[in-house]
């Protein structure tokens, strides 16, 4: 029996047992249960990756294939790629079902069934090659969020998640109208048969706009700038276990979606519009900046990890955007080490919430000094976001770096300092939560709202068991030979030809082991700058807390240049969808505009 | 082709109708009457599966649901 | 932002798109004379390949039928969803009466409306089912005679009022008609699968063109769909028209 | 003519995004929604469409070329979802209402940070 359908129906029949049996199981036994369909699930899709490392693998859904040259069938296209982004999904769930024991208590499996329908969704998103089921399984995606994002049903959740909803429903229908463009130009949906149909010709208008309007979608969804304002409305308000998996993998996977359509489909993209790509460039390096400025504004804890997969995600978007293998790579690498870094903190942030009933930065101050292997691993998730040259964030990063430094050198620059900003603003509120440093209050005495909590009395340990195999994961999973797996399997997953093949003519698709060995990653230009970055990030929470003993001149010329900038911001931010629409409409005019720019 | 012509301008205006009319309880008949003619001009289009999807959807159930929530919006005291 | 200046960024970036868009549209094939090949592939091979005469159904529910699969669980997921945010605010109650609203006076039913619900109820029932079973021949199938049967029993809302409709539909009943909905549609996939042919692959017996039994596997989903569908969009209606209730004296 | 329904479909979505980016009530809001969304169904039937052939059932007529049943396939099940979708939206909308008491998406949202 093919195992490829398996990885998505066994959590899809899962849930539906799960609603089935609402009644009358057990409480305990839907945590449980959840926990061990998502462990297989990443055993699984393992399996798979390791299974198709030599060749992938198409499997046709109902045995149709190509009838008078015509694709009929949806084909799913396993290859170690996608498939190992479905098993580190499927990994980060069971850290987070761990996490989240005992904390639905009371409404029934309903949390269970919609998580596991996510999970199924991701899995599938990666690992289809047919237009309209990635279509499919976006949304199916997107719906189980919005419902899991307004779970509290207190009035900012409800508020994030119409402004999410709203937005990447905006989105979907973006992408449903990409979709019928290229229906009308090239009559196939399956996405080697697109890429088969276009290639060789030039892109015309039709097939731009189409890209831009698929591309929009899948930028809606990882929040790039000027894309991004639903996300920290959204993620900052979701119970901490969905944060997790929003933050940790839902963003990133959409950046990974757009790689194999821009791989499979759009493959003479990047000798058309050099512009559209720079474009992309500067998109993802003003992500990575403004993400990390509205950082050091925040004191909702989980507001500001929220802006600071907005940064993140936005060097990953670079990466994306050099649109070659060693970016990809760089990419890959630094989805898998962020997603485990940030969704630790998450759930750091999710302890805080849980023992001491607040998540508000200032009002913490120093209340969680008897939580201190939280605080350790607040600290060093922080270094690592700041660039601490260790683990896979580092790699992926310096692969990124790598990737455009030699045509845009101030990109690694600037990619460098977003790090920093949202590495000190994690430090800056570790510093004041877990050690009581800064002043009691900063002019504002009284925080907005109340205070924010979740289920309190879950066992700490259980909590931090995935926090601490993360760090660990996150932390060994680098060195040389892990590089050049990566790059051995992105150059791969970037080879137009041999996908056409493989889909269309049930070709080998057999990659011939590069010897000659690819494009090894020159030498940082710079081997401090990871170092840089990192003093950086002290000196800006070093900065920020003691604020009041600096001399009055230099704190009178900071608060000068830096007020208007942030009062900016937070006006930008500001939870309207009307604005947020509006941005939209902008996002789709520059990038319809990159691509009539010579 | 005529009617397919007037259809379709049918539901630009009907279109414009949903967007212009803000008052949420006259904009749920636009809804409906945007769904209908939406309906017919997929039977026009040759798509009669799509057109009774649409009918019994969007001109009946959906105008149904925004119904039903004005009627409770209105008598939901705000617990704030 | 103010209004004004959001409005004026949105036109200014309508200046840009507009005109962009215009030309992307203009690439596309005439209207009404696009030939696909896709479809025409499709409309060819379709009654002698599955016995069916609907190629909407057989593109539906089998040649992608796994994409319909994707739009069940979507549907699934937007109903769980309703239920679960709209969880025990006013709990399961049976009330009879509406929140009462100032200056309207409550008016009971009228007994036409009763008898013409009466009527009507049972056969738009039958209707629906009629349309789901049709599907594989005539337009129609699982997803609009889901809505039907779902619009029916809404009928029985309107003639027989709240408290006998909860008694009726129960909301346990339509769980379980949405997850044995989504439920047949997976495992009549997986049944092929362990049967060593590929998932969702249609290995039934055909059965004669225009007949109700042909299509094979096609009639079996379309059933879970209609089932799925019905449950769903009546669970959404129960769990909207509970928000309109005063809550019991009992519950708080 | 040969690009009407097309443009049709484009002025749909523009007149919806407009209506989503000046919304003064959320229920309004989720009604541009739609508009969105049919101009989406609105674009794939008219891709879909050919002048002069019937519609791909052949129960009352003999098989033969016919209009494109793919597009009608993705439609049909979008329609019934799309639903689904405003039905979660209408959701959020009730809920807000009973903590905020104000349907105004530019009035929420005073306490952000």
């Amino acid at each position: 029996m093919n195992l490829i359908p398996v990885a998505v129906i066994v959590p899809l029949l899962a849930a539906a047992l799960l609603l089935a049996l609402e009644k009358v199981l057990p409480k305990r036994l839907a945590d449980g249960f959840a926990l061990l369909v998502a462990i297989f699930v990443a055993g699984l899709c393992l399996v798979i990756s390791l299974e198709t490392l030599d060749q992938p693998e198409a499997y046709w859904f109902g045995g149709w294939r190509i009838q008078n040259g015509v694709v009929l069938g949806i084909a799913f296209v396993a290859d170690p790629v996608g498939a190992g982004v479905a098993a580190f999904a499927a990994i980060l769930f069971s850290g987070t079902f761990l996490f989240a024991w005992g904390f639905f208590g009371d409404t029934g499996t309903r949390f269970h069934v919609l998580m596991l329908v996510l999970l199924a969704a991701m899995v599938g998103f990666c690992l289809t090659g047919d237009l309209f089921s990635f279509f499919v399984f976006f949304e199916l995606m997107s719906v189980t969020a919005f419902a899991l994002t307004a779970y509290k049903l207190e009035s900012a959740s409800l508020e994030g998640a119409l402004s999410f909803t709203v937005v990447n429903t905006i989105g979907s229908f973006l992408m449903l109208a990409g979709i019928g463009l290229l229906y009308g130009r090239t009559d196939a949906l399956n996405l080697a048969a697109i890429g088969g149909a276009l290639d060789g010709h030039q892109a015309d208008a039709l097939v731009a706009m189409a890209l831009v309007l698929i591309l929009a979608a899948l930028l809606i969804k990882a929040a790039a700038a000027p894309f991004h304002f639903w996300l920290a409305d959204a993620h900052a308000v979701a119970p901490t276990p969905v944060s997790v998996i929003f933050s940790g993998i839902m963003v990133s996977i959409a950046l990974f979606g757009a790689a194999r359509l821009i791989w499979t489909a759009f493959a003479p993209l990047d000798q058309v519009a050099p512009a559209f790509r720079d474009l992309l460039l500067y998109l993802g390096t003003f992500s990575s900046l403004l993400g990390g400025l509205a950082c050091l504004i925040q004191r909702h804890v989980k507001r500001l990890l929220a802006f600071s997969t907005i940064s993140h995600v936005g060097i990953m978007l670079v990466g994306l955007a050099a649109l070659t293998a060693p970016g990809l790579a760089g990419m890959l690498i630094y989805l898998v080490g962020h997603g485990l870094v940030k969704g630790a903190l998450f759930m750091g942030a999710g302890i805080l919430m849980a023992e001491c009933q607040d998540i508000d930065e200032i009002r913490l101050r120093g209340r969680a000094k008897h939580l201190p292997l939280t605080g350790l691993t607040f600290a060093a998730g922080a270094l690592l976001l700041a660039g601490l040259p260790l683990g896979a964030i580092h790699e992926g990063h310096h692969l990124i770096s790598a990737a455009v430094e030699a045509q845009h050198p101030w990109i690694p620059l600037a990619l460098a300092l977003g790090s920093a900003l949202t590495g000190g603003a994690v430090l800056r509120a570790t510093g004041r939560i877990f050690l009581g440093l800064g002043p009691a209050s900063n002019g504002e005495a009284e925080g907005p709202g109340k205070p924010e909590h979740e289920t309190p009395g879950r066992p700490v340990w259980l909590m931090l068991i995935p926090i601490l195999s993360f760090f660990a994961v996150a932390c060994l999973a680098q060195g040389p030979a892990v590089t050049d797996t990566v790059l051995d399997l992105a150059q791969g997953f970037a080879d137009h030809d041999a996908y056409g093949q493989l889909v269309l003519e049930g070709g080998s698709g057999a990659r011939e082991p590069s010897s000659e060995g690819h494009a090894a990653p020159e030498a940082p230009s710079s081997p401090i700058l990871p170092w840089v970055s990192v003093l950086l990030a002290l000196l800006v929470a070093g900065l920020q807390l003691l604020r009041e003993r600096l001399p009055a001149p230099l704190v009178w010329l900071s608060s000068l240049v830096l007020r208007p900038v942030f009062q900016g911001l937070d006006r930008l931010h500001n939870g309207r969808i009307g604005d947020y629409a509006a941005w939209l409409a902008i996002g789709l005019a520059l990038l319809g505009g990159a691509f009539v720019l010579p | 082709m005529i009617l397919v012509v007037a259809l379709l301008l049918l539901v630009a205006v009907t279109g414009l109708g949903v967007v212009l009319t803000r008052e949420p309880r006259r904009q749920v008949l636009a809804i409906a009457a945007n769904g209908l003619v939406m309906g017919l001009l997929f039977l026009a289009l040759q798509a009669p599966d799509v057109a009774y999807s649409q009918i019994v959807i969007g001109s009946a159930i959906q105008p149904l649901l925004f119904m039903v929530t004005l009627a409770s919006l209105r008598t939901t005291r705000s617990d704030k | 932002m103010s209004r004004t200046a959001r409005l004026v960024l949105f036109f200014a970036a309508l200046l840009v798109a507009v005109p962009l868009g215009i030309l992307g549209l203009i690439g596309l094939p005439s209207f009404g004379h696009h030939v696909s090949t896709y479809g025409d592939v499709v409309d060819a091979m379709g009654t002698d390949l599955r016995h069916v005469t609907n190629m909407v159904a057989l593109v539906t529910f089998d040649v992608r039928g796994f994409d319909t699969l994707g739009e069940e669980f979507i549907l699934f997921s937007a109903v769980t969803g309703v239920t679960m945010l709209l969880r025990g605010d006013r709990g399961e109650g049976t009330s009879a009466d509406p929140v009462r609203i100032p200056h309207r006076r409550r008016e009971g039913r009228s007994e036409a409306v009763t008898g013409t619900a009466r009527w009507l109820g049972p056969m738009t029932l039958l209707f629906g089912i009629y349309v789901t079973l049709h599907g594989q021949l005539t337009p129609g199938g699982g997803f609009q005679g889901g809505s039907i049967i779902a619009a029916a029993t809404l009928l029985i809302y309107l003639g027989e009022g709240y408290p006998a409709w909860r008694k009726i539909v129960r909301s346990v009943l339509l769980d379980l008609s949405e997850a044995a909905g989504v439920g047949i549609y997976l495992v009549a996939g997986l049944v092929p699968l362990l049967a060593g042919a590929t998932y969702l692959e249609n290995i039934l017996p055909l059965g004669e063109v225009g007949s109700l039994l042909s299509g094979g596997l096609i009639p079996i989903l379309n059933a879970g769909v209609a089932l799925a569908v019905a449950g769903g969009f009546c669970s959404i209606a129960i769990e909207f028209l509970e928000e309109t209730r005063e809550p019991n004296e009992d519950e708080t | 003519m040969s690009v009407l329904p097309y443009l049709i479909a484009g002025w749909l979505f523009v007149i919806g995004l407009y209506g989503v980016v000046s919304s003064r009530n959320y229920m309004h809001l989720i009604g541009c929604l739609t508009v969105i969304q049919s101009s989406t169904y609105v674009l794939l039937l008219a891709i879909g469409y050919h002048e002069g052939r019937p519609a791909p059932i052949f129960s009352d007529h003999p098989s033969g070329p016919a209009v494109d049943p793919v597009v009608q396939a993705l439609v049909l099940t979008d329609v019934v979802v799309g639903a689904a979708v405003s039905a979660l939206l209408l959701t959020l909308v009730l809920q807000l209402k009973k903590r905020r008491g104000t349907l105004d998406p530019d009035e929420l949202s005073p306490e952000r940070d």
